[in-house]
């Protein structure tokens, strides 16, 4: 019956496909009726108390059910993706615009049966599906070759980061004979601790941290909408809500706290450099994603998946109503860049959504945004205070670039009037958009009553999760920190508006220059393996037959040669020595013996030149002839390689007879 | 109707199969080789699983699996002769040297 | 009920179906053109008696073997179809285990034979009446393995007196509601009539039927129409429960329903032939491979569902 | 029961003859679209032999498996055979002492084998229920085997639909499908209206179908091929 959250909105995504419906009002009706019964599915789950088993087969099953953690992140997803969806459907492009909606739709769908799978096995199968769904929505503009491309680029990454999942499924297999997510108790040390980091492999891949937070950056040639939903409660989210739902299992495995809090810390410093100095306003708020999953990780490893959840819903709320003022500001301004924006004048009520929402994202009291951070900062209280610290850190960072970006987007800058290529949306589309964003800023704006000792109480109570005792002093810290951010990114803003675009930064604002280590370290070393063994290929192999018959050739000329320099020297020196000596004789005495030398002359004469006339025979013949052979033995040896498939085939024939041979020799 | 008769009947298939493969230059006509070929294999197949295995039902699931086999052979084969009809226009074994390094 | 009369009834059937079928399209001709009908009775005997004196011709340079045995083929297929019906609870005339498989086989023969048939006459309009039959008939032959698979599901077994048993309780044509008409459009197909003629039809002169005359056209025709027949005993038979009738009488009275069952296939399958109309090839291709057989897959998944244990 | 296993001699070495028979003529025979149909009867009668072997479903299935390939064969025969029905005299072969030699070697070789190597016997029981116990092996036990069959069977349509496509990674494909040129991106044959046509069909066709065009470059085959 649980099912029913996952296959739901998937539903309503093929209802959509099925249904030729091209009316954006009518598309997003359904999308949002899909989304909303999901929304209201939830708290009837939760009181029905519903869970889901599918027996697949005698050793397999599907579980699913809802943890009070689960039941928060479940009705996140639609409560985010609704309005997403409304924006999509009125304000995306119109091509394609349906299989937009429902890949959303879908996409939503996996996410939910991802949050209520309680074995991993369930969990793999909403994995893949988100995985492929982002694959196919950062593509959605395909037709410019270079989202596909990064579309691939992101996929891979994650998928890299799948493996180890399905590790860690192979793993609690091996060790329990079971998927579920409650024998993982029953592992032993060693299992635990495969489960355990590969878990937390393929978390941080998804989640975008380091090393593999270049994928978030090039994930923004998908559609603002895209972003918006992969980012605040989809995709990414996916890797810091399954750590916070494996926790409790996963705690005990010695280094894993310690590796979770490195990394999530790791991620949120250098995220927070990142987006502080970049330019572009998608990367910003790509690269604050990662920051702020930083520090739900952080909050994972201190022992508080309660409090990582909590910020994992804020963060939602106003990553995704950031993400949407963003979209408004390009289509306004027609690009991307932040310095040629300052659209305050220009659009005023998206300005003070966008205010709201980069106020949560850079923590300022009273939004629920900051208390959540704060939160996570107490949380690390226990753990020591160089890990509060860098969370301090962390949170001024991000008030700095959160105030940056508001500043420079919606600053109250000249009322810019928008170049003509750029199409005003049509005030239905205005109203959509408006509505959206105003659903998303209520939302964040309502999470300010966490700061009530009384709500956070009953939540604590109703999560049935412990939150981190107060601590005044990691507080006032906290806040100072955060101001003094808020003063940083006001400077910048006002006195830097270009930063982010010169040759130096613009390496650091990409990730720290990891894309160029990653193709450096893990891409160029593959190509080259392929151009190697290509290369192998082309010479080695086919260099035996061509080194046979240069071989011979060479001996040939080379024996030649010989033969004519040394051998048929001989005979001829033997002859004029024979004259000369001829000559003296004749000279001695006259007439007498005139004949007889005169024979002895011709006679060694025709000496000489039948000698040389043999040798010359005989040294060509012994030189040049196995020289010959060898060449020809090479030639042939060539000709073989004819490319003909049935001359190929001949060979494997005759291949299989002499192996045939060999077996019966053998068996003999 | 013995087991060796059976075989010897499933071999002189194989061995005609195995003439037409290297005697026929359509590529067409070669995979029909193949075809007689795999013939023979499942015709050995359903012998030995019919007298030598006591109808143990791993032999069927062979024959079958060879049946895939054959469907496969005959899908990319036809695709790749027409890809290749396509490109070289070439549809017999002699026009078609490009193994050749 | 020993050979001798089953063979017999077997015979009788065919003549007589196909018979009936000819009279059938008659009235369905006349009604859908509004025009009185000619002489009924008689006039598919005195068509099929002028065929039988009337000279055969020659093509130039045909497959003598096939152009002279595809017309031989079809019937034969129509008769191995027929022989599979079970005519009572007692069994059928050849009783095999794979029963429902065999009847694929007769489907994907028949394709091969009308091919032939085109084929072996090496001349224009027959070739092209047979490329576009294959074309079309071997799509819409997969579309019916998915529903005899489906239809043999509840019965878990592929032999036909057992899914004749599987319908004691309910037909598959209730229980399932897809497999009648797809099938309907196989037997079309089979049967080479109405939106799937895509072999012998008028635009192509009478297609593989172009060059024919004379007796071998009569086999031709006739083998149609048995064809026909023996697809609306199959239909019957796996999909209105064959033999079985009310509950007093089915032992004794299983031919007789199965009859009557067949009559109405058959007159179903007229009807079908003459009101449907016919597409380009290119967009019944569409049609089958797009709705059709993603049709047939719903239908076997719902049949999987139905019949879980 | 002696002379029903007597028939069943009889039916089974009939059979195989027309098996091995028909398995030979179809590399003797002149048009390809018999050569598939001689391949479908070799097939139908191993098929008959395996329902001797009492395993129904297999038989029955390889019947109906072959029909539909060899079928597609037959199309595919046409295509490529370039004459409209395929029913030009054609003899294509090449190496063929050396493929006549394997194939007798082969045959041979396993022949000896067979006679040579003891041969197992535990023939299967009468009333063993071939079809039952297969379906419960194939989606018992061995159900991953036959999975990973079927998903090798949709990667093969999936490539075959990629490798075959009119506009894929090969490009658009009509170029290529226009009929081929005499030499080597020459012209189309046929294109030009050649008078010395000696071949019996076709005159009419020439002009009314692109089956027609090919039809001289068989002729150009026929020639590479002698």
């Amino acid at each position: 019956m649980l099912w029913l959250l996952a296959l739901l909105p998937a539903a309503t995504g093929a209802l959509l496909l099925a249904s030729g419906v091209q009316r954006r009002g009518t598309l997003a009706l359904i999308a949002g009726l899909g989304l909303a019964a999901t929304l209201a599915l939830v708290p009837v789950a939760v009181v029905a108390g519903w869970t889901g088993r599918l027996q697949w087969s005698g050793t397999l099953a599907l579980q699913a059910a809802l943890t009070p953690l689960s039941a928060l992140v479940a009705a996140l997803v639609p409560a985010v993706a609704l309005p997403v969806l409304v924006y999509a459907a009125y304000r995306e492009r119109a091509t394609g615009l349906v299989r937009l909606l429902g890949l959303l739709l879908l996409f939503c769908g996996a996410m939910e049966l991802l949050v209520i799978a309680d074995d991993l096995l369930t969990l793999l199968i909403g994995w893949e599906v988100v995985g492929a769904c982002s694959w196919a929505l950062i593509a959605h503009h395909w037709r410019e070759a270079e989202n596909p491309r990064s579309a691939r680029y992101a996929f891979v990454m994650t998928r890299f980061g799948d493996t180890g999942l399905f590790l860690a499924a192979m793993s609690a297999y091996a060790g329990s004979g079971s998927f579920a997510y409650a024998d993982l108790a029953r592992l032993d040390a060693p299992h635990l601790a495969v489960v355990a980091f590969g878990v937390v492999l393929s978390a941080a891949s998804k989640s975008g941290q380091i090393p593999f937070s270049p994928w978030l950056f090039r994930a923004m040639a998908g559609p603002v909408s895209v972003s918006a939903l992969l980012h605040a409660a989809t995709m990414v989210a996916a890797g810091a809500y399954l750590l916070a739902r494996l926790q409790p299992w996963l705690a005990p495995v010695s280094g894993f706290g310690f590796a979770v809090m490195a990394i999530g810390s790791a991620t949120a410093l250098a995220g927070g450099v990142v987006a502080l100095l970049q330019s572009d306003v998608k990367k910003v708020l790509a690269a604050s994603t990662s920051a702020h999953f930083g520090l739900m990780f952080v909050a994972v490893g201190a022992g508080f998946p309660g409090v990582a959840v909590l910020h994992l819903v804020a963060h939602g709320f106003f990553k995704a109503l950031l993400f949407l003022c963003a979209g408004v500001a390009i289509d306004q301004s027609g690009g991307h860049a932040l310095s040629a924006m300052r659209l305050g004048r220009t659009l005023p009520a998206v300005a003070v959504m966008a205010a709201i929402g980069a106020a949560s994202l850079a923590g300022l009291p009273p939004l629920g945004g900051a208390w959540t951070k704060d939160a996570i900062v107490a949380a690390t209280a226990g753990a020591g205070l160089g890990w509060s610290g860098a969370l301090i850190v962390a949170g001024g960072l991000s008030a700095a670039y959160a105030v940056r970006w508001v500043w420079l987007a919606f600053g109250l800058g000249q009322a810019s009037p928008p170049d003509k290529q750029v199409s005003l949306p049509t005030p239905t589309q205005a109203m959509a958009a408006a509505a959206s964003l105003g659903w998303l800023a209520a939302a964040s704006v309502l999470l300010s009553a966490l700061w009530l000792p009384a709500v956070r109480e009953h939540l604590a109570s109703t999560l049935s999760t412990t939150l981190p005792p107060e601590s005044s002093a990691l507080m006032g810290a906290a806040v100072g920190a955060v101001a003094l951010g808020a003063f940083t990114g006001r400077w910048l803003a006002v006195s830097k508006p270009t930063l982010g675009q010169g040759e130096r930064i613009a390496a650091v604002a990409d990730w720290w220059g990891l894309p160029a280590l990653i193709d450096l370290t893990v891409v160029a070393p593959m190509a080259a393996l392929a151009r190697a063994s290509a290369w192998a290929d082309d010479t080695v192999i086919d260099a035996m037959p061509r080194a046979v018959k240069r071989a011979g050739q060479w001996l040939a000329h080379a024996s030649a040669r010989i033969d004519d320099t040394a051998l048929d020297a001989m005979p001829g020196t033997a002859r004029s020595a024979s004259q000369w000596l001829a000559a003296r004789l004749a000279k001695e005495d006259g007439r007498v013996v005139d004949r007889g030398v005169g024979l002895t002359t011709a006679f060694v004469g025709w000496l000489g030149r039948a000698t040389s006339g043999i040798g010359e025979l005989v040294a060509d013949g012994v030189a040049s002839g196995p020289a010959q052979l060898v060449s020809l033995g090479g030639q042939d040896a060539q000709r073989l390689q004819t490319g003909l498939s049935h001359h190929a085939f001949a060979a494997l024939l005759l291949g299989t007879l002499a192996l045939g041979a060999v077996l019966f020799a053998i068996r003999l | 109707m013995t087991l060796q008769a059976l075989l010897i009947v499933a071999s002189a298939l194989i061995g005609l199969g195995l003439y037409g493969v290297l005697s026929q230059q359509s590529f067409v006509m070669l995979m029909m080789g193949f075809e007689l070929i795999l013939n023979g294999v499942l015709l050995m197949t359903m012998a030995f699983w019919s007298f030598g295995s006591a109808g143990a039902p791993k032999g069927q699931l062979l024959a079958i699996l060879v049946m895939a086999v054959m469907a496969l052979e005959m899908a990319i084969g036809f695709a790749l002769v027409t890809a290749v009809y396509r490109q070289r226009q070439a549809d017999t074994t002699e026009a078609l040297d490009t193994l050749k390094h | 009920m020993n050979a001798a009369t089953a063979v017999g009834a077997t015979l009788l059937l065919m003549l007589g179906g196909a018979w009936l079928v000819a009279v059938f399209d008659r009235i369905a001709a006349a009604l859908v053109a509004r025009r009185p009908v000619g002489s009924l009775w008689l006039g598919p005997l005195q068509s099929g008696a002028s065929l039988l004196v009337s000279r055969t011709n020659q093509t130039e340079h045909p497959d003598a073997l096939n152009w002279a045995l595809a017309p031989a083929l079809y019937l034969v297929l129509a008769f191995v179809g027929v022989a599979l019906v079970p005519f009572s609870t007692s069994g059928a005339l050849v009783d095999i285990p794979a029963g429902i498989v065999l009847w694929g086989a007769v489907e994907s023969l028949t394709v091969v034979a009308v091919f032939l048939h085109g084929w072996s006459a090496n001349a224009l309009f027959p070739l092209l009446g047979a490329y576009r039959y294959v074309a079309v008939g071997l799509p819409i032959m997969l579309v019916s393995m998915f529903v005899l698979i489906a239809a043999a599901l509840p019965a878990q077994s592929l032999a036909l007196g057992a899914i004749v048993q599987s319908q004691a309780g309910l037909w598959n044509v209730v229980r399932q509601p897809l497999g009648l008409p797809l099938f309907l459009l196989l037997g079309l197909s089979l049967t080479l009539r109405g939106p799937f003629n895509y072999a012998d039809s008028a635009d192509l002169a009478g297609g593989t039927d172009a060059e024919r005359s004379g007796p071998p056209r009569a086999v031709w025709q006739w083998a149609r129409l048995s064809m026909a027949v023996s697809f609306s005993a199959m239909a019957a038979t796996v999909f209105l429960g064959g033999p079985l009738g009310p509950a007093w009488g089915t032992a004794e009275l299983g031919p007789l329903w199965l009859t009557l069952k067949t009559a109405v296939v058959l007159a179903l399958l007229v009807a079908a032939s003459h009101l449907l109309a016919r597409m380009p090839p290119s967009r019944m291709l569409t049609l089958l491979w797009t709705v059709l057989l993603p049709l047939s897959f719903v239908g076997l998944v719902a049949a999987g569902i139905e019949a879980a244990p | 029961m002696n002379d029903l296993i007597s028939g069943i001699d009889i039916a089974f070495w009939a059979l195989a003859a027309i098996a091995v028979l028909s398995g030979w003529r179809v590399f003797a025979t002149d048009s390809m679209v018999r050569a598939s149909f001689l391949l479908l009867l070799s097939f139908m009668a191993v098929a008959g032999i395996m329902l001797l072997l009492a395993a129904p479903y297999i038989g029955v299935a390889t019947i109906f498996m072959m029909a539909v390939e060899m079928m597609v064969m037959a199309v595919f025969m046409v295509m490529f055979m370039m004459n409209p029905a395929g029913l030009n005299p054609m003899s294509m072969v090449h190496q063929q002492p050396l493929a006549i030699g394997a194939g007798v070697v082969a045959f041979i070789g396993l022949s000896a084998a067979v006679l040579t190597s003891p041969l197992p016997d535990q023939p299967v029981a009468a009333d063993h229920r071939a079809i039952h116990a297969l379906g419960i092996e194939m989606l018992g036990d061995s159900m991953l085997i036959f999975e990973s069959a079927g998903v090798a069977l949709l990667s093969a349509m999936i490539g075959s639909v990629i490798l075959s496509s009119r506009s894929g990674r090969f490009g658009p494909a009509d170029p290529g499908s226009r009929p081929p040129g005499l030499c080597e991106g020459g012209l189309p044959a046929g294109s030009v209206p050649d008078e010395n046509k000696n071949h019996g069909m076709g005159h009419g066709m020439q002009h009314d179908t692109p089956n027609a065009a090919p039809q001289d470059t068989h002729g150009a085959h026929g020639a590479q091929g002698s």
